[in-house]
């Protein structure tokens, strides 16, 4: 119990250090570090296929592409002129007015305490697995779409034109 | 099947008209001269005391509750005369006059002669809306491609004005389908509703602006002076003489014996909006430099009466209504059309530069005495019959309101005459003096608009007979619905 | 079904085809491929009696109808780009596989019963239209425009994620019956975050559409994207998006109206207000429609807001109408432009006398737009009207009015400036392809117009 | 690891909640404070994975399976979502040598 | 024969077309002669009819169904009695009279065809008056001749100020034709119908005083003001005389202008129910006569005495009216239509002479030059004066004779009147025909005699003049009051209620004499004036006293009017064009059209193309819609 109050602390100081600190770099090691204390959430719930695959893709792949974009841009001085005070601190107060009124509204009628785990088991790639490719079948397969676009888009905007147009 | 023929040759002769680009005023008058031949052998099959004939009634979007259903009556009749009647006439106006693009623009007006004619036959009201908005589409195209200086801020107002007006009217109708037990837009069905008298109320007002504003009703007149003045005479004639009628009959086949009710709540308002009308608008025209603005201001005040006999819905009033809209139609068509001649030869519209005109052109001299005394209503002129019956329905209403509504006697004779004699009478001046008289089409038509002056003047009762069965029923209906 | 194998794979061969140079055969296969997926999809009429892959997909009548007509649209937009995307670069059937995936994701999103369906599709349209805003890499607005969309986009996903989990936290499901069930089966006993889901399932749904004040977005992606991506954007997105939105809303929380309905009746209002007024100052013609179209979802919502059994046909037509307008409008400022260089309504001056045929077709596209009779966009318009006072919401079409009248200055502009104003210039050069899709679109708006039952007997 | 889980039931859901809802709410909170187009897409996804996490809860707590592969799909959409804004940075990065998104203000009014 | 009475307007009619058709085709002999042919044509009937009419009751004459609606029938129908019948000669009668004078009158004006066209067609209108059987036919007429009247006024229009004065007239009547337009939608209202012979007999039923009638007849009487010029409406007369001479002659003297006395006469019945509009009638009819008679003390164009001494005696037939002596007013009607047609004719034979000149101070003498228009001038004016046996004496003094009875006070204000027509009827006589000529040298060589077709008119007239009022001598004289008895029918329903003339034989002699003597008094006053004295009235620059300055300025009421009246309509014109409609009504209009406008330039702002605000936007919007949300709910 009280390693998910630890573990939750962690998340919430790494992801404050993202959107706090002032070097680019800094910030995607510090959502990296979130990321991981994700990933061992996902344990405590059981969710073992979760965690090793947010460990893999967000950790792994997705940060990397992060890493690798901010180096190639340069991007690993304080280079960005940040906001002034004033937005920063109107774009705190409207957060956290957000989340007042999220939590607010969520809690303003008592929601049901669940107290014991129905199947503990689902978290499992088996059972996951089942689940994924009987009833999920085709939004599986259509992710497969998904990111087919995404690379042919991200193929298509990167790569270099040879011709220069402004038609 | 009768009635699809007359409601869309039209368009065919539109279709005709754009096809056959180099007689394109030749094959508009023939079509329109074919449509009013249709129409007057619908009038020679036609019984006044028949009700509602030649009923067309297609599936048109089921599943709404709209049908294609139309027919004529005593009152649609003589709607449907005036439209077919005085569009040949219109397009006769255009005759000695050089447009550009004139395939466009007399394929403009027949297009509008099928949204007028389906206005004036429509038993649906989903069919009367987009009739009545159908017709509103050329008559801006044609005010603002072939209109004056000052077109296109003044056109886009008048659409607007009445674009917004139409809307509430498209509130109130959709509002009344609702309400009836088959969800139809039948006029039967809306006449059978009995609503309770604030939803009647509100839905008042709802058509009450569409048809002020098309009349258009004090204070609801605004746009009209300027755009019967920037809209080239043709546009000017259908928006006078055909379009404001659309109003009249608005009311009366839409407004009182839907809401009776509503009408009766807001009765004396409308009425002495109207009056309000005549007396403002008459007294405006006193002083106009322009020459079609204060024949349009003129239009109001007679329009104000028009409607106030409506308002007064007693027989006098209402037929009064019916044959002043006809009588009104050609004067003010005569009216413009002299006003056009004078305009065209002179290249200005400013009254203070004429004078002396009747000297050299006496033809013409003599048809705008004709047709102005038909509008100030001289006896044995058709105006008479109308404005007597009128003042007689207001005067059953209330004397002062015939009172001060009678003084538009006085007022159109102080501002006609004095435009007449402006224009027409003193001495010839340098701009004036190469005035050439009328010749030609021109002569056509002025003689056939004299001659329907004077005729309707000396012997109105075929016309009257057309619509008063017809009259004399929905005014019954209204009545006995208000009875309880 | 069937429809969407039948994109996916027409996307991999002109993906292909692009491969082997075979850049003619471009444009007819994709036509073909999808006449032909447009007639599986007609096919599929009345057959969709319930929903299909453990309930992940119901190709009921509404999808079909949604199906056909994005598809008909997709297909006079890719008419208009023969010469269009040749001119931005070489890598035309990567563009075309991109519309393609992006049509696939719209199929999805009009055929989804069951929310990961519609993330899914939604991603797939949206991801691709990320791309498609920028593909004129070398254009600043280009990239503005795909930058701002893929910012503002992916921050909205979040939102609407983030209301999906909070519904399947109270409904264990993501099945769209499974949640109707959970919504009908307990009427008092609803868990609050369901409601929060709700609103923010409404949100998210709202930035898709471009409702204020998720609206922001809409005016500089419309502008700054190549103008036929735009149009894609306005017509078939847009159709997408309302079809998404009504089917989630009607299914599941249609029950629950009494809380959402003032919400979205405000959000109603205030888009129509925003996007009206905006656009009645606007100099340049593009930016303009950006801001009518963003007042046409306020009208679009009117069936949302007033849901009934009318809302399906209500927004059927006046997509449809509103589809077929917008392609005009876009199709003939593509030539415009092409001409002019300019996007202002000055660039419109006199072109009612040297192309006649353009001008009219501009002309009947306003009038539709502005909701005169005789065009499509009148019977839209009237459903809207219609199925807005069936629920009695009097005052919602008094100011629904209002916003029509004002429409009417904007959209006059440029018929004023094609007729009214006479300025030196040439005629327009337009191909066939232009003609072919004018020509349609035209004559669809005014049969639509004319005889709507058409297609309004189909729901 | 049952007593781990057995652990983890003494949590009440709403904290699972309130959590999602505290890191989504910074990733809000970053994306309105920061004007690299970088962090603000990393805060994007901090917001993806409050709901990641939100979702993971739910299914775990209501032995649904469907939720965590929910999760699934929401991570796919993430590395698309990567791959795609990425691009469209760098693109932008070419042409205007900066990742600031106050530099793209040409399209207004 | 009188079933043909439709022929009798249609002659004119046809005369009308003809003339107006062929005005510039045929050649001016021939249209003179067809004019005038329609119009004896006419008399012919009309003669033809009054021998063979010889009923009690009205003969009803309907040619077709008018106006119908609901209950309200108008049919197109004449009536035939015997105050139409004196009518219909009258206008016929004096009618081709002056037709036959204007063939030589207008001999040389280049509208001549117009001229008689337009001179047919007001006796076809005329006609139409004294003929229909309803008050609606009677209007037709009523209106019609006012047409005509400003047709023929602004005859000549490139005068502008001869089209203003048309213009004038026609307003003048229109505003008493309004009037008249509400009373008869009393009447329909009142009685269901507008015939005369529906109407009356049911008005003979209602009490005396009746509210409704009185309404009627004061709304009739407001019409009557208007054609009839009386106060407050008469100033349009004089002006008409921009006209040409002989229209002035028909139209506003002899036959038009006494419209409203026929009116009134017609209506008789619902008039003696009303003792107040009596008493109003009187008054104003009085006071008319006064006022025109002061102002034409003073008057220097021989047309213009001439006007106000026609408004002047039309005073004095109202206030025959307005005391119950219909038949006397009506007499008056008669004789005042010969001698003033034939003062105006010879007027007109003098202005020909002159070559245009209307202004007496530059005539003078001319008795010797034109002997023929001197003679029956002379006579004319004598028989105006009321001194016996001329016609005009007996029919005044019948009048007088019935105020008497009625109103003392009223008598002497009458007799001072009558006194102050010798005066000025003389003064123009004696300025124009005595002493020496004081015109140009070349209008003295252009003197000449008019020719005869002008000069038998004249004596035609002049012969009537004189011998016209033994028509209807009085028993006193030894008349047989033929025509009191011949009207007796019309007038039955009024002298059952009102009663007979009933003043001793004496006081009649006392009465007649009384005004003989003064007549005779103010006739040396103006001989001594005029011709020992050779008295010249001042020029329009010189200073004039305080009373001739009212008298000379007609009682400043062209300026009142225009003061009351014109300039501030004028005024409000402007006003309500420039302030209330454009700025008023249309500045709203068009401030409701702006504020969108207003807006969007503010609303525009709002897209700052800014990533950051957008956001910003979003998330205050989720805020808001989830707030409101659960607020709401």
């Amino acid at each position: 119990m009280s390693l998910f109050y630890f573990v939750s602390f962690l998340s919430i100081l790494f992801s404050l250090l993202v959107i706090f600190t002032k070097n680019p770099v800094y910030s995607v090691l510090a959502l990296i570090a979130t990321f991981f204390t994700f990933t061992i959430q996902y344990i405590l719930l059981n969710a073992q296929f979760l965690a090793v695959v947010n460990f893999i893709v967000y950790m792994g792949a997705i940060m990397v592409l992060f890493l690798f974009v901010l180096m190639l841009m340069n991007l690993n001085k304080e280079s960005e002129p940040m906001k002034s005070n004033l937005i920063k601190v109107v774009g705190v107060i409207a957060g956290g007015t957000l989340l007042v009124t999220l939590v607010g509204a969520t809690k303003m009628l008592q929601t049901s305490e669940v107290s014991a785990l129905p199947n503990s088991d689902i978290g499992l790639v088996e059972n996951l697995g089942k689940v994924l490719f009987n009833e999920f079948l085709l939004p599986f397969e259509l992710s497969s779409i998904l990111l087919l676009t995404a690379l042919v888009g991200a193929v298509l905007l990167a790569k270099k034109d040879k011709r220069t147009q402004n038609g | 099947m009768n009635l699809l023929i007359l409601l869309f040759f039209p368009l065919v002769g539109s279709i005709a008209v754009l096809l056959n680009k180099n007689y394109a005023k030749q094959t508009a008058l023939i079509s329109s001269i074919i449509t009013l031949g249709f129409a007057v052998t619908m009038l020679c099959n036609f019984l006044p005391e028949a009700g509602k004939q030649f009923v067309v009634d297609l599936p048109w979007i089921p599943q709404l509750g709209i049908s294609f259903k139309a027919g004529i009556d005593g009152i649609s009749m003589l709607m449907v005369l005036l439209t077919t009647g005085l569009v040949p006439l219109i397009i006769l106006s255009g005759f000695q006059r050089t447009f550009k693009n004139p395939s466009a623009l007399f394929a403009l007006v027949l297009f509008m002669q099928s949204g007028l004619l389906v206005v004036f036959t429509a038993s649906d009201a989903f069919l009367f809306y987009v009739g009545w908005e159908a017709s509103l589409i050329p008559i801006y195209f044609i005010a603002a491609i072939w209109g004056g200086a000052d077109r296109i801020k003044v056109t886009m107002k008048f659409f607007i004005y009445t674009f917004a007006g139409s809307l509430f009217m498209l509130l109130g109708i959709i509002y009344l389908h609702l309400q009836t037990p088959g969800n139809t837009y039948d006029i039967e069905a809306f006449y059978a509703l009995s609503l309770d008298s604030a939803t009647q109320g509100w839905l008042f007002w709802c058509f009450f602006i569409a048809f002020a504003v098309k009349m258009p009703v004090f204070p609801f007149h605004t746009w009209q002076p300027n755009t019967y003045a920037e809209s080239p005479t043709i546009g000017t004639m259908l928006l006078a003489a055909i379009m404001l009628k659309m109003g009249i009959y608005g009311v009366i086949r839409w407004l009182i014996p839907v809401v009776p009710i509503g009408f009766l709540q807001w009765k004396e308002l409308a009425l002495i909006l109207c009056i309000i009308g005549i007396v403002y608008a008459s007294i405006i025209a006193f002083k106009q430099k322009d020459i079609k603005r204060l024949i349009a201001y003129s239009s109001i005040a007679h329009v104000g009466l028009i409607a106030a006999g409506v308002f007064t819905w007693n027989v006098q009033g209402v037929q009064g209504a019916m044959i002043q809209m006809i009588n009104h139609g050609i004067n003010v068509l005569g009216l413009f059309f002299v006003a056009d001649i004078i305009i065209d030869r002179l290249k200005t519209r400013e009254i203070a530069s004429m004078g002396g005109i009747a000297k050299i052109a006496p033809k013409l001299s003599i048809a705008f005495l004709i047709i102005l005394l038909g509008a100030v209503a001289l006896p044995l002129t058709n105006g008479f019959i109308g404005e007597f019956l009128l003042l007689l329905g207001v005067y059953k209403f209330n004397i002062w309101a015939a009172g001060i509504a009678g003084l538009t006697i006085i007022f159109a004779a102080v501002y006609l005459l004095r435009l007449y004699k402006d224009v027409m009478q003193g001495t010839l001046n340098d701009l004036t003096a190469s005035f050439k008289d009328i010749k030609g089409s021109e002569v056509v038509l002025l003689s056939i608009v004299c001659a329907l002056v004077i005729i309707i003047g000396v012997y109105p009762q075929p016309v009257l007979h057309i619509s008063e069965s017809a009259v004399t029923e929905l005014i019954g209906q209204v009545n006995s619905k208000l009875a309880f | 079904m069937n429809t969407l194998i039948v994109i996916s794979i027409l996307a991999l061969v002109v993906l292909y085809l692009g491969l082997f140079k075979a850049k003619n055969a471009l444009l007819p296969v994709s036509i073909l491929g999808l006449l032909g997926a447009l007639a599986l999809a007609v096919c599929e009429w009345n057959s969709g009696a319930s929903p299909i892959f453990s309930g992940m997909m119901h190709f009921d009548n509404f999808a079909v109808a949604f199906s056909a007509l994005t598809i008909i649209s997709t297909i006079l937009i890719l008419l208009l780009s023969k010469t269009y995307f040749e001119k931005i670069s070489e890598n035309v059937a990567e563009y075309y596989t991109i519309i393609l995936f992006a049509l696939v994701g719209i199929i999805v999103m009009v055929s989804y019963h069951n929310l990961s369906m519609l993330f899914i599709g939604l991603e797939i349209m949206s991801v691709s239209l990320y791309v498609l805003a920028g593909i004129k890499k070398r254009d600043f607005a280009s990239n503005e425009a795909a930058l701002k969309y893929f910012l503002m986009g992916a921050f909205s996903t979040g939102f609407l994620l983030f209301g999906i989990a909070l519904i399947y936290g109270a409904s264990h499901s993501f099945d769209l019956s499974e949640i109707a069930k959970y919504v009908t089966d307990r009427p008092t006993g609803i868990d609050p975050i369901f409601y929060v889901g709700i609103i923010l399932v409404m949100v998210g749904m709202c930035f898709k559409i471009g409702a204020a004040p998720f609206h922001f977005w809409v005016p500089d992606v419309y502008e700054g994207s190549p103008t036929l991506i735009t149009t894609f954007m306005a017509t078939v997105v847009k159709t997408a998006g309302f079809a998404a939105f009504l089917r989630i809303f009607s299914v599941c929380f249609a029950p629950l109206s009494e809380f959402w309905m003032p919400t979205l009746l405000g959000i109603t209002i205030l888009t129509l207000f925003i996007g009206n007024i905006t656009a009645l100052f606007q100099t340049n013609f593009k930016r303009m429609l950006t801001y009518s179209s963003v007042s046409h979802a306020g009208y679009m919502l009117f069936a949302i807001v007033a849901l009934g059994a009318s809302s399906f046909n209500a927004v059927f037509v006046y997509a449809a109408a509103y589809s077929l307008a917008s392609i005009i409008a876009f199709g003939v400022l593509i030539l415009v432009k092409e001409q002019t260089g300019s996007e202002n309504f000055e660039s419109f001056n006199g072109l009612g006398k040297k192309n006649p045929f353009l001008a009219f077709s501009v002309t009947v596209a306003m009038l539709s737009f502005a909701g005169i009779p005789l065009t499509a966009g009148f019977i839209g318009k009237f459903f809207m009207f219609s199925t807005a006072l069936q629920e009695y919401h009097t005052w919602l079409i008094v100011l629904a009015i209002i916003n029509a009248v004002i429409s009417i200055y904007y959209y006059f502009k440029v018929i004023v400036a094609m007729y009214f104003k006479d300025a030196e210039r040439k005629e327009v050069p337009s191909n066939a392809y232009y003609k072919l899709v004018l020509g349609v679109s035209v004559i669809a708006t005014i049969v639509l117009g004319v005889y709507p039952s058409l297609i309004t007997d189909f729901f | 690891m049952d007593n781990i889980t057995a652990t983890i039931q003494v949590v009440p859901l709403n904290h699972y909640i309130l959590l999602s809802a505290i890191i989504f709410t910074i990733g809000v909170i970053g994306v309105l404070i920061r004007r690299n187009a970088i962090i603000i897409f990393m805060s994007v996804e901090l917001m993806l994975n409050a709901v990641n996490l939100l979702l993971t809860a739910f299914s775990a707590y209501s032995g649904d399976a469907s939720g965590q592969v929910f999760v699934f799909f929401i991570m796919a959409l993430a590395a698309a979502e990567v791959a795609v804004g990425l691009a469209i940075i760098v693109m932008v990065y070419r042409n205007t040598n900066s990742v600031d998104i106050n530099v793209l203000n040409r399209l207004k009014w | 024969m009188i079933d043909l009475v439709w022929l009798i307007p249609l002659f004119p009619f046809i005369g009308f077309l003809i003339c107006g058709v062929g005005r510039n085709v045929l050649p001016k002999a021939v249209l003179g002669t067809i004019a005038s042919l329609a119009v004896i044509a006419s008399f012919s009937f009309s003669l033809g009819i009054f021998f063979e009419f010889n009923s009690v009751e009205p003969v009803i004459i309907n040619l077709f169904d008018w106006i119908k609606v609901g209950n309200v029938n108008i049919p197109f129908a004449f009536q035939i009695d015997q105050l139409s019948i004196l009518m219909l000669l009258i206008i016929t009668g004096i009618g081709s009279l002056i037709h036959i004078y204007s063939t030589g009158y207008m001999k040389t004006d280049a509208g001549y065809g117009k001229f008689f066209s337009y001179l047919n067609l007001f006796v076809f209108f005329m006609l139409l008056l004294v003929l229909g059987a309803n008050y609606i036919v009677m209007f037709i007429g009523w209106e019609g001749v006012g047409l005509c009247s400003y047709l023929l006024i602004g005859f000549w229009f490139t005068n502008g100020a001869f089209a203003d004065a048309a213009k004038k007239a026609f307003i003048m009547n229109r505003i008493g034709d309004l009037g008249f337009l509400i009373a008869v939608f009393i009447i329909i209202a009142t009685f269901g119908s507008a015939t005369f012979t529906d109407v009356f007999p049911k008005a003979q039923g209602m009490v005396s005083g009746d509210t409704t009638l009185t309404l009627i007849t004061i709304l009739l009487f407001v019409g009557t003001t208007g054609k009839s010029a009386q106060l407050p409406l008469f100033t349009w007369l004089p002006d008409a005389m921009a006209g040409p001479t002989p229209v002035s002659a028909l139209i506003h003297a002899a036959t038009m202008v006494t419209a409203g006395i026929y009116m009134i006469a017609r209506s008789n019945i619902m008039f003696s129910l009303s003792p107040i509009t009596m008493s109003i009638i009187a008054v104003i009819g009085l006071a008319t006569a006064i006022i025109a008679a002061i102002i034409a003390i003073t008057q220097t164009d021989i047309k213009k005495v001439l006007a106000y001494s026609t408004v002047s005696q039309l005073g004095y037939m109202f206030l025959g009216l307005g005391v119950g002596a219909y038949t006397a007013a009506f007499f008056h009607v008669i004789t005042h239509a010969f001698f003033k047609a034939l003062l105006f004719l010879g007027a007109g034979s003098v202005i020909h002479a002159m070559s245009n000149e209307q202004d007496m101070r530059n005539m003078g003498g001319l008795k010797k030059k034109l002997p023929i228009t001197f003679i029956t001038m002379l006579l004319a004016t004598i028989a105006i004066s009321g001194l016996p046996p001329f016609s005009g004496f007996f029919s005044k003094d019948e009048i007088l004779a019935n105020v008497f009875e009625h109103n003392k006070v009223l008598w002497i204000i009458g007799v001072l009147g009558a006194l102050l027509t010798a005066f000025y009827m003389f003064r123009m006589m004696f300025l124009t025909f005595w002493g020496s000529f004081r015109g140009t040298t070349e209008q003295k060589s252009h003197l000449h005699e008019s020719p005869f077709s002008m000069t038998i008119p004249l004596i035609i007239l002049a012969i009537l003049s004189v011998v016209g009022g033994f028509i209807n001598v009085p028993e006193v004289l030894g008349g047989g009051h033929w025509l009191a008895s011949y009207l007796a029918p019309v007038f039955e329903g009024s002298t059952s209620r009102l009663g007979e003339l009933a003043l001793s034989h004496s006081t009649e002699y006392m009465l007649m004499g009384i005004s003989v003597g003064g007549v005779i008094i103010a006739i040396g006053f103006a001989y001594f004036k005029y011709v020992k004295n050779a008295h010249v009235p001042i020029s329009d620059s010189e200073n004039r006293s305080a009373l001739a300055k009212i008298s000379y300025n007609k009682f400043y009421f062209d300026e009142f009017y225009a003061a009351i009246i014109t300039k501030p309509l004028d005024a409000l014109s402007v006003f309500f064009y420039k302030v209330v409609d454009k700025a008023g009504i249309d500045g709203i209009v068009n401030g409701v059209a702006k504020a969108p406008i207003e807006a969007s330039k503010g609303f525009r702002l709002l897209q700052t193309g800014n990533v950051g605000f957008y956001i910003f936007a979003m998330v205050v919007g989720v805020v808001v819609v989830l707030a409101y949300s659960f607020f709401k709910f």
